[in-house]
């Protein structure tokens, strides 16, 4: 939103008149269709003005445009002193998915996610030990109300716990087609998308992995 | 007949553009880069360029930057003794014993991999100068939202997925850089407890003998007390405070008072 | 997140035929209009079936809609899966106030960008191999921040290496409808110019990558 102070005043007298020849009504009836859909505020008509070339008739591409969106799905309005695009009142109900507030997992939610993705399948425990820290029950409950990870066989180890897996829905919401396709750590630093610091003092053992199958693929062998 | 006045002329010029080159090397991307922009020169279709002379022109090059002491990277240096060897067989007769790509193949391929080059340039610079949204064309400004009927849908990307794994995966790598002082026994504080000790250490006596308690059960604890109270009486020996005797390879470290006379 | 099986497929003609009629195809159109409006992002043609009453021709009436609109102020315009509103091209210069300042791109990721589009699905090795340098850190990861590039599929090749393909974000920003109508895509492939060729009688370079700093990796693999 750059502020209106830098910019000339509305249809500066001292402009040269018509330098230009003043365009045709329907491209002036364009250029505020496009401004108005491209604008974040209702425009009023002296703003208008004031970004259309010089000899424009406002008022009359106004009455076009609002005779032209008649009937449609989307009509032009006055909105205070300003003009906007909204859509047809009668359609309001399609919009309803359109207020979907969008937020952003939590970080325990987010960890928990990558690990049954990596790890699949999983135990709760075996989470709760990479990450070092203990699952609250609402983490789990999340992720399955969100469709993204679901029961897995049970581990054939005493107690037989539970495991968790990721569902299509997340592959789907992730664009992977396979769990395979998720990047192992050394392929993230290559990409660049770790920034790793060795640690002091920690001589990396030699490169043999070169040709080695890919280290965290037999995280998927069951 | 000015030919020899021309040549001379030609190779103050190239000698010119070979200076510019030089002062310009950072401005390269690597090796391929500055065979491009070498090739260039030749002012032909990039199919129909002179590997040969692309490859002398690349090597006095870099003799010139070595002249001058530029510091070239390794990449350069590799890329000059692959197209001196390229050279060579280009100038030689092929031999027909010799197994593997011939150098027309090998000269191919380098002018494919510029062709290639300056392709994908081209492409960049047409992708960039397209109409772009946000610049040339734009989205909606006021997506609507009417408040009707509100339901939360928590989301997250890729990126963060995999950010969060890693994150959790390189914990102690990305820790900042700090000893675990519960199990590491100071330099400072061997010192201070071997310079209140070895006073009374008349007789010779094992270096294990100093360790404090609660250090001396086997393990990380010990091995850290041991080690910072062994460089303690090395620092204390470098004073004159005490001396050190090992009677053979890995027998007990032994530390005494240095006799007062000595001093 | 609702899965596809509980509702009717869109536009299905063994669908139990009218509860409610179908509404007539004007209306329809009015409907995609509407949302098609309200959304900034684009919006896929199986959304739209979902959110359309039952037996609506999703596909039918965006092909009204986009005659519609051709030669107005603002477009319909197909990017990948979806479609989205955006204003004319030509009236771009009517929209400073709109105009986002997009962060400047280093010569290295617009021609790894380039890379990735036209060659997509590609390794991270022939992005190298094409550039004849190794790539930066950070460069992958700026452009996937910007949300251009993603993951695509291993590569079925030893090492299993990822690949890079460009997004659907990447088409709407550069307003192409499909990766295929990238520009000069035909004369460079029918110039033999994005074959991955490498050089004769040489393995690939993959190997003996000597400045990957990631000799630790391994320790944090499993």
């Amino acid at each position: 939103m750059t502020d209106e102070t830098d910019r000339p005043g509305p249809a500066d007298p001292n402009a040269t008149p018509g330098l230009f020849p003043v365009p045709p009504m329907g491209e002036q009836e364009r250029m505020v269709e496009a401004i108005l859909f491209a604008s974040a505020e209702p425009v009023s008509a002296s703003e208008l003005a004031k970004r259309l070339p010089e000899g424009c008739d406002v008022a009359e591409a106004l009455v076009h445009l609002r005779s032209r969106y008649a009937g449609r799905g989307v009509h032009l309005v006055r909105v205070g002193d300003g003009w906007a695009m909204r859509t047809a009142p009668d359609l309001g109900w399609l919009m309803r998915t359109e207020q979907v507030e969008t937020r952003r997992l939590s970080r325990a939610a987010i960890e928990t996610l990558a690990i049954v993705a990596y790890h699949a399948p999983v135990t709760r425990a075996e989470i709760e030990e990479i990450r070092g820290v203990s699952l609250s029950r609402g983490t789990i409950d999340q992720l399955m109300e969100m469709g993204w990870i679901r029961f897995g066989r049970r581990r054939m180890t005493p107690g037989r716990p539970l495991t968790f897996v990721v569902t299509d829905a997340f592959l789907d919401h992730f664009g992977l087609e396979t769990p395979r396709d998720l990047p192992g750590l050394k392929e993230l630093r290559e990409a660049g998308l770790l920034d790793s610091r060795g640690m002091p003092g920690v001589k990396p053992p030699e490169d043999d992995d070169e040709d080695s199958p890919d280290g965290q693929s037999e995280l998927f062998e069951d | 007949m000015s030919e020899t006045e021309e040549g001379a002329e030609l190779s103050v010029a190239a000698r010119l553009e070979d200076e510019a080159l030089i002062v310009d090397v950072d401005g390269f991307e690597g090796p391929l880069d500055l065979l491009l922009t070498l090739s260039r020169r030749q002012k032909v279709d990039l199919r129909r360029i002179s590997v040969l002379q692309l490859a002398e022109q690349y090597l006095r090059f870099v003799e010139a930057a070595r002249a001058l002491r530029i510091e070239l990277a390794a990449d350069y240096l590799v890329m000059a003794a692959w197209l001196a060897f390229l050279k060579s067989r280009l100038l030689l007769p092929p031999d027909p014993t010799e197994e593997g790509p011939t150098a027309e193949d090998l000269a191919a391929h380098l002018a494919f991999q510029l062709e290639r080059l300056e392709a994908m340039r081209e492409a960049a610079g047409r992708l960039m100068g397209r109409d772009r949204l946000g610049r040339e064309f734009f989205a909606r400004g006021a997506p609507e939202t009417q408040a009707i009927e509100k339901r939360t849908q928590h989301t997250a990307t890729l990126l963060e997925l995999i950010q969060a794994y890693a994150r959790i995966r390189t914990k102690d790598e990305f820790r900042p850089y700090a000893f675990d002082r519960t199990d590491i026994y100071p330099l400072e504080t061997a010192l201070d407890r071997l310079r209140g000790m070895i006073g009374h250490a008349v007789d010779w006596s094992d270096l294990a003998g100093f360790l404090p308690p609660g250090w001396r059960a086997a393990g990380t604890r010990r091995r850290s007390a041991l080690a910072s109270t062994f460089a303690a009486s090395l620092e204390l020996a470098k004073q004159g405070q005490l001396d050190i005797r090992q009677s053979e390879t890995f027998a007990p470290i032994r530390l005494r008072a240095r006799p007062n006379e000595a001093r």
